[in-house]
């Protein structure tokens, strides 16, 4: 039962969705370069299955390796506003203009700037992107935390850095895990930015371009299909340690 | 012996026209030359320009017209053109027949799919200066690059501004008979402009004088050897972009050869060298559409120093 | 014997939009080491105050507080410190929650040793079993005990408790008076207690202080005799000597809420 | 104090950060075209200062639009994933799938789906790229509500939309002003997405363009820190409300 | 009169992760309209829980909760609940907490009324001039008193009361005490009283039950008939019957936790 719907009720949902989808597309009789319908897809696997494992791989690893560094640098960042309010005042304006600019025109500033490092280039975008919801979420958590839990601890002499690993940190990982969820998917669309704008030929970004060049519409959306998959595992992996860490918050909705 | 490496940055993807650069390095013309040539792809022109100009690539291929902005903008940057590879811009309005539009005048009270950044749609003012047309009658609907040619493929405009082969195509893709198609080139109808060509950083070629010719120098024999042979050419090229369709590329490198390449010019002078007068005309046409903020000066932009001899830059 | 605790001259107001509103008004405490001090006085008269203050919490407006000879600036780990509101932490379990201090103040501590210290601690307070639990899994009272564990698992020269009984029926809570007894003897602490519950007050303290109403002053000191022979037993608080005590502090607390005194009824 | 506090502070940051910036590039020696220097802007906004400001507006009431319909949206569907374990089993693995796919990827398909309704595009890309956060601030918001909270309402019979409304949403306030503050910021990113890749000749975006177009790196340049004004300028406002409905959760940090 | 509330046979247990706790087993409790029962019972038997099936925020695994004859399958407007733990919406300042049950229960109640009806419930407890602050800024007494506002604004037929006094001095306890009388008399209402203070439940209560130790059943059921001349007084809770029923309860409350019954030493 419980099996059933936590593996059942995604899967019926994607169905669902797919089969809206070709509906859709179905009803409307959209060719294939407005929208390309579900069962186009499995062709362009086929043909491609290939490039799609290396594409995938080599996009999700550095979508990946951006995600720690944006949870490490986001966690610092985080601590830093939700201790000091002066760091909050003056932080947030800058960081909150920074991730107003459209990523899409800093790629080729980076690349100018680093020209040829390419993986760098691309997991520093997937990093830039998607370290500001982790700073925002572990920066609220700190600022709210109500004063009976930090007195917990702070009546016993302990640091701040102390306060935040023991009681913090633990009481907004429910915020701090939805604030992942979103980074993942801000960090994939970072590395795919940057396989796309600024090509270096890897990954499944280069896939879409070669599918782009060749007016292959199908590939394209094979391709953007694939992204979400990624992006569906990735979720899943942030749920597992989740349901590990943070599984306590989650109350039941009598 | 020591190679000397020569980074290659193209203004675009690795599409059939770039198919002779990776013919060259196939075929060892460039190592032959002590060269050790990477090729990268790149977004437009506006992205090539800059990786030439930081000296992050030596060489790059960009359009001139682009170059001549840039180098206006940013007086001073070491980058400047050595060997027109277009001698005639790619540039075009595509239009459909089914709808109305054959020649340049047919414009006139219909609607024109253009994407603001694009180079075709720039010069679009000295097109339409030379053919007499009245703006006031065109409606200009501005599209994004990925939504040009469906839109004329769906008849929501009548024809777009765009390069001759990469529209072109693309319409054929979308399933526009080819017969339906007009394609407009500019340079065919009083546009002076030249196209695409080799750039360089210049302070490398000042250091590296011998080997950016040797580059040229394989550069055209890369040409000529895809001229002969297409297909060998094509194949070096899918190698590179294994999703690609060797057809559809082909076509695109054999209409790149047949419009933008091989031109009357070309077949007589040889790949690369450029007409002063032309070049002076085309400046003034230039001057029409884009406001300079100091004085236009032709030697800025060309440099034909460093082209290798006239008869090894033949393409036939 | 030195006074462990010294609250001298202790003022403070809380600043709230309109105006501050001043809690304690020049409090003077005294525990020597190793006695235990009850605070009785009425609700809202700034008990939970005093606490922080002592805690190094929060800092007075005047006056100073002194821990073992020393000023009182921030907080010190050698002070335990049951809160009136037992919060606990919902993601450990009831015996990580009361691990917490140890993790903290000995890190070095194996975890073996925590754990039995702290097992040794719940079965103290009834909670032998439940050392898995939730803390929402716990009844009001459950956790209150657990707090208590938490409080004093590290072995504090100053235990602070506000209110550590308020959840308890008569019974457990005579119990936990009765381990409080043991414990002191076992492991010396010097302790306040904030309580409303006279009796526990008289059985439990050493000196019993009555605040006045807001702000609080210290009103009146009592020092508990207590009948009997050492040992303090129930008992004796059905005892003249413990009535006539519980008689003076119920004047002197309807004396802080500003009533007029009525005739001792009991 | 408190006034130099809350202005001085971002003030100075914004100024320390403009001179490093300043600093950082003549200390490279970075033309132009690889970044321009804070000094070179200026000249750039007096030069096209109309444009900017038809612009900023063009930009900004599209995005505010849609951030608008973001937070309706968000929050009905945060509400459903926190209400229902079902729904957020189900609709959690498609959201994540719809977000990590790059939405520059999507614009030309909108633009095809909806041929020139560029209001109606621009307004639906920045809806689309910014209520993921919200929905998932407010879907753990309330299935994170500590019972003791709901209880006190539903013992009174309250409709699950009360208890919501009174209670959920009040608590987790904190937490949906952090989500605004990262949607404010996706918001802008989706109406430039649009405007810089289905170009329709307003907003900034057009401006960028025609500045890409004629290789003037200083107006591209101030396309940006525009943008990230503007960011900023939203972000006040977000603050704004904050401090009106959220204002009693921050907390000391002694 | 017919009993308003019944619970009849109510037994539960609570799912955990090392299998059920039996909570409550076959308990029985009826309570007339307009009476006032007083629970009594252990810490952790199982009264906290009690409360949460009379309000049918939970049901149980067997037997049933009637409320004016009707089985209750769901929370009810006419219900007012004080909780164990006085959780105040931090967002809200004291008198807007204290309105809150209107907003749902009486919605189109003009806002005058409701703030004038919760104005005079806070001075009822001792709480005017609070009623602006933020519950942060009220001592854990002072919140328990404007929970238990809370509960009663909205005059509810059914009123649980949680260990309402549990943080209280004995002389604000036992104002409130009175207070319930009155109120009692102005408002009719049917209370259900969980208390650990056996004095208050003789005083407040028409019948006390005593719950055993978990799972608890009904062990003890206590007619309480309060010496005077029927209004109560404090003074009643000195005379030798009132006397008698505590010993009784003390008693009873000891067999609860298990212990043989000491002497009844009072
Ligand atoms: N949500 C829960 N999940 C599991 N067990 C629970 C839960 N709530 C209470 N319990 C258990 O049920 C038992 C009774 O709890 P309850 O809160 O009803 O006790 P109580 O009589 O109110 O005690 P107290 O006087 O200490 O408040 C306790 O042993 C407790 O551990
Ligand atoms: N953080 C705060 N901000 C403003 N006022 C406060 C704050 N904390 C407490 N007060 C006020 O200070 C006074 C004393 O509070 P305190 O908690 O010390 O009382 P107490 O003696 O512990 O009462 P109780 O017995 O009810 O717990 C109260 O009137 C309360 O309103
Ligand atoms: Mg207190
Ligand atoms: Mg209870």
């Amino acid at each position: 039962m419980d099996l059933l719907r936590k593996i059942g009720v995604p899967v019926a949902a994607i169905l669902i969705f797919l089969g809206f989808w070709e509906f859709l597309v179905w009803v409307n009789g959209w060719p294939n370069y407005v929208m390309a319908s579900p069962s186009d897809l499995p062709d362009a696997y086929i043909r491609f299955w290939n490039l799609f494992l290396t594409g995938s791989w080599q996009t999700l690893w550095r979508t990946v390796a951006g995600l720690g560094i944006a949870v490490v640098a986001g966690t610092l960042v985080g601590m830093v506003m939700g201790f000091s309010r002066i760091a909050r005042d003056g932080l947030y304006p800058l960081l909150v203009g920074f991730n107003a600019v459209p990523k899409a025109t800093l790629v080729p500033v980076l690349a100018l700037l680093f020209i040829g490092q390419h993986n760098f280039n691309t997991v520093l975008m997937a990093f830039l992107i998607s370290f500001f919801p982790i700073a925002v979420s572990v920066g609220i958590g700190l600022s709210t935390l109500e004063p009976e839990y930090r007195d917990i601890l702070r009546s016993l002499g302990a640091s701040r850095f102390t306060i935040f690993r023991k009681i913090a940190l633990p009481k907004t990982l429910p915020e701090f895990f939805g604030a992942l969820k979103v980074s993942v998917t801000l960090a994939f669309i970072g590395t795919n930015l940057v396989e796309i704008i600024s090509p270096h030929g890897k990954g499944l970004g280069a896939l879409f371009l070669s599918g782009q060049t060749n007016s292959n519409y199908p590939l394209m959306f094979a391709v953007l299909i694939a992204l979400a998959v990624l992006g569906i595992l990735l979720y899943y992996a942030v749920v597992a340690l989740e349901r590990i860490f943070a599984g306590w918050a989650e109350r039941p909705q009598g | 012996s020591a190679q000397t490496s020569m980074p290659f940055a193209l203004d675009w993807k690795f599409e059939g026209p770039a198919a002779p650069y990776f013919l060259a390095v196939d075929s060892g013309l460039f190592s032959d030359a002590g060269l050790e040539v990477e090729i990268s792809e790149g977004k437009g022109s506006l992205d090539a320009i800059p990786k030439v100009a930081t000296g992050a690539f030596p060489v790059g291929f960009a359009d001139i017209n682009s170059l001549m902005r840039f180098l206006d903008q940013n007086p001073g940057a070491p980058v400047t053109a050595i060997m027109m590879i277009y001698d005639k811009p790619p540039f075009a309005v595509v239009g459909r027949k089914s709808l109305g539009v054959e020649t340049a005048k047919d414009l006139e009270g219909k609607v024109l799919g253009a994407p603001p950044p694009d180079g075709a749609w720039a010069q679009f003012p000295i097109f339409a200066a030379e053919n007499g047309l009245d703006m006031e009658q065109i409606t200009v609907e501005p599209v994004g690059f990925p939504t040009r040619e469906p839109m004329l493929a769906e008849g929501q405009v009548a024809a777009v501004t765009g390069f001759s082969f990469s529209s072109t195509l693309n319409l054929k893709r979308l399933g526009v008979p080819e017969d339906d198609l007009s394609v407009i080139l500019m340079a065919d109808n009083g546009v002076d402009l030249y196209g695409n060509a080799i750039i360089v950083n210049t302070d490398f070629a000042a250091e590296n004088a011998e080997a950016v010719t040797g580059f040229l120098t394989a550069i055209a024999a890369g040409w000529r050897a895809a001229i002969v042979d297409p297909d060998a050419a094509i194949e070096a090229l899918i190698e590179r972009n294994p999703a690609a369709d060797a057809d559809l590329e082909k076509e695109r490198l054999q209409m790149a050869i047949d419009d933008n390449v091989l031109t009357d010019f070309v077949a007589e002078n040889g790949l690369g060298g450029i007409d002063a007068d032309r070049m002076a005309s085309a400046i003034e046409q230039t001057a029409t559409v884009y406001e300079f903020t100091s004085e236009p000066d032709a030697a800025l932009y060309f440099d034909d120093s460093y082209l290798p001899a006239a008869d090894s830059r033949m393409l036939k | 014997m030195a006074n462990l605790i010294e609250i001298k001259g202790v003022t403070h107001a809380y600043k709230t939009p309109n105006g501050p509103l001043p809690v304690l008004d020049g409090l003077e405490i005294a525990v020597p080491e190793g006695e235990f001090a009850a605070v009785v006085g009425p609700s809202g008269c700034g008990k939970s105050t005093l606490t922080r203050l002592i805690a190094g919490l929060m800092k007075p407006d005047r006056g100073e507080v002194w821990l073992h000879g020393r000023l009182v600036k921030s907080p010190r780990k050698t002070v335990g410190m049951a809160f009136q509101n037992p919060v606990m932490l919902e993601w450990r379990t009831i015996l990580q929650n009361v691990i917490l201090p140890l993790e903290i103040v000995a890190p070095s501590m194996p975890r073996k040793d925590r754990i039995a210290r702290a097992e040794e601690l719940l079965a103290l307070v009834g909670l032998g079993g439940f050392e898995d639990k939730r803390p929402s899994e716990l009844s009001g009272g459950m956790r209150q005990r657990a707090s208590l564990c938490r409080a004093i698992v590290h072995k504090p020269d100053v235990l602070i408790m506000d209110e550590p009984f308020g959840a308890l029926d008569a019974f457990t809570r005579e119990d936990l008076w009765q381990t409080m007894h043991e414990l002191r003897a076992k492991e010396p602490f010097t302790a306040v207690l904030i309580t409303h519950d006279l009796r526990e007050s008289v059985y439990l303290g050493d000196q019993v202080f009555v605040l006045s109403g807001r702000p609080a002053t210290t009103q009146y000191v009592l020092d508990v005799t207590y009948p009997g022979d050492g040992m303090r037993r129930l008992e004796g608080l059905y005892t003249p000597e413990a009535a006539a005590m519980l008689a003076t502090l119920r004047e002197q607390i309807q004396i802080a809420q500003g009533r007029h005194p009525g005739p001792a009824v009991h």
